[in-house]
């Protein structure tokens, strides 16, 4: 539908025949309802479009025989789009109560003055829809990203890095130390400083054994890291062997002694 | 800018040169217009908003005879294509976003100029039902959201416009919305017709 | 060049700096790189390949001081931001740094104090079953490592940190771990005050 004019004077042709023109008043014939409603968004638009396009009085519109053809309508739709109807009956009741009112003398309020005009409720009602109607229009005029004008975006190729959680040291402690809490005590922790390199030697030994492979016995000491790292290391070998963790042979007396990891073993 | 600075300003001159560059190639890349508070990260040194204002300026200014144009928008800023040059990029990309139905658009004018409004509202001044479809449509572009309930019976849902929609329609804010034109007096207008 | 041909030429430069620029624009918006094809399409008149490509050396040119160029990929040409300037593009919207959950953190302190330890070993010491996931997260990070297996039924596979865990962590050995004495006086402190 184009946006500029909503109310357009349209056609309905049904099999190259000419149907039916617009309403002229706010009766809506039957055969016209799709065309109405395609056309129309509602009654006010109708209203406004009968007041903008017939100069139609909207209080001139014969009230009985619209209502009378609006209740034979709704009978034949009873099935179809009653929620409609029911809108555009809505509107015709309401014209016919103001059209009454208005045959009625008007109480004077006090001070003197009439009273309410009561098609000024409609009116105010008309006003602010035709309002609304030409703002819509205008919002569509505006321009529109992606319709009227493109927006730049130019192409970066970040290097996809997937963000990995930091954590430091302290984390580490409290985390061991939540442990710690939790197992309160279950038993007494001696762990000294000292054992925590052991537990890093063994570790390493383990590493170097990972080929399952015989590794003589002097190969795991390095002299050069001096007389402490050198003990650290035995210990951890001595206490790999306590956990089963490595397999230590020697085959005769002052022979080379050769260290495998038990996993080796098994896997044979 | 005191006296003692005198000696950096060479270095100053070279930072900010290195920071329209920067700044430049950020509003190019950006997905989003870039508010100032971003703008600000940019900058290795602290800047004021008049200073980054300044470049902002300097840059628009360096492309004003380009087919782009820096705008600034409700959320910040940004580069578009002049819309003028849309009927050579549309040569490139026939497919255009659909034009809204007149029940869409009205209801956004309603929701644009009477915010925030309940779907209640709506209705009452369209004079019809509107069906639920019309408000998805319009969330579903991200622009118009639920700002919250009114506190009558049921608790209706309040929309209001998105900062979304303003930056689609290369707005600043809700008050660079066309004005709401003056309705005359229907009847009497229609009785002055008669005559 | 010649006199004769000067009214035409002028059109001609005029009409060529136009599609410049409609180009450059065409460029900046299009999400794909733009092949030669595509780009003929914007020129009025039919240009030749070479034609085209001296705009687009010309174009590429105008660029060559800023942090966006011009370049060429095998499926056309396409603008894009230097590398160098990610570093500050990065600082826009930038992610939160993701957090590891109590239960791998326990595990890793479990398995850098405790090394060489098996599953049934941190089960043992958290007092809750350890999921697979904790340790393939650890073991995706390069953290901990299987060194070997205990020589008890099953042969649980015994896990060790590794030298990647000191370097993230900035250690030069487990040794400059917290010690584990200062933990244990804290604990006693605290269960002390408990009692």
């Amino acid at each position: 539908m184009s946006a500029n004019e909503g109310n357009t004077v349209r056609q309905a042709y049904i099999q190259g025949e000419l149907m039916l023109e617009m309403p002229q008043d706010l009766y809506i014939p039957p055969d016209a309802l799709e065309l109405v409603l395609e056309t129309f968004q509602g009654p006010l638009d109708l209203l406004l479009y009968l007041i903008r396009r017939h100069n139609l009085h909207v209080l001139d519109i014969p009230m009985a025989e619209l209502t009378r053809q609006y209740l034979g309508y709704i009978e034949a739709m009873q099935q179809n789009r009653l929620e409609l109807a029911a809108e555009y009956l809505l509107m015709a009741a309401m014209l016919i109560e103001i059209k009454s009112r208005m045959l009625l003398p008007r109480p004077k309020l006090v001070g003197g003055e009439d009273g309410e005009d009561p098609r000024a409720e409609l009116m105010r009602r008309l006003q602010e829809y035709e309002q609304i109607k030409q703002a819509a229009r205008q919002l569509d005029e505006l321009p529109q990203a992606g319709r009227d004008f493109e927006i730049v975006q130019v192409l970066i190729e970040r290097t996809v890095e997937e963000r990995l959680p930091e954590i430091s040291v302290d984390e580490l402690k409290q985390a061991w130390l939540g442990i710690l809490t939790r197992a309160r005590v279950r038993r007494h922790h001696t762990v000294r400083r000292e054992q925590l390199s052991v537990r890093e030697q063994m570790s390493h030994i383990l590493r170097c054994l990972k080929g399952g492979e015989f590794v003589p016995f002097e190969a795991l000491f390095d002299i050069e890291e001096g007389i402490p790292r050198l003990v650290v290391t035995f210990i951890a070998m001595l206490e790999l062997a306590k956990e089963y963790l490595l397999e230590i042979q020697q085959t005769e007396t002052f022979g080379s002694i050769y260290v495998r990891s038990s996993r080796a073993v098994n896997a044979e | 800018m005191c006296a003692a600075a005198v000696p950096s300003m060479l270095n100053e001159n070279a930072d900010m040169s290195r920071f329209k560059r920067i700044l430049e190639a950020a509003l190019l890349v950006s997905a989003e217009p870039l508010p100032l508070a971003e703008i600000k990260k940019l900058a290795d040194a602290p800047l004021t908003n008049r200073q980054i204002e300044a470049v902002l300026d300097e840059i628009a200014a360096d492309w004003q005879h380009k087919a782009v144009e820096l705008t600034q928008v409700a959320s910040g800023w940004r580069f578009r294509a002049r819309p003028e040059v849309q009927a050579y990029l549309d040569r490139l990309n026939p497919q255009k976003p659909p034009r809204y139905s007149r029940a869409v658009l009205e209801t956004l004018a309603i929701v644009a100029y009477h915010q925030p409004v309940t779907r209640g509202d709506i209705e009452e001044i369209r004079g019809v039902a509107v069906s639920p479809n019309i408000l998805k449509t319009l969330e579903a572009r991200s622009w118009i959201e639920v700002v919250g309930v009114r506190d009558t019976p049921g608790r209706p849902e309040l929309f209001a416009t998105t900062g979304q929609f303003l930056d689609d329609l290369n707005l600043r804010g809700l008050q660079e919305l066309p004005a709401l034109q003056e309705i005359g007096n229907l009847l009497e207008q229609n009785v002055a017709a008669e005559d």
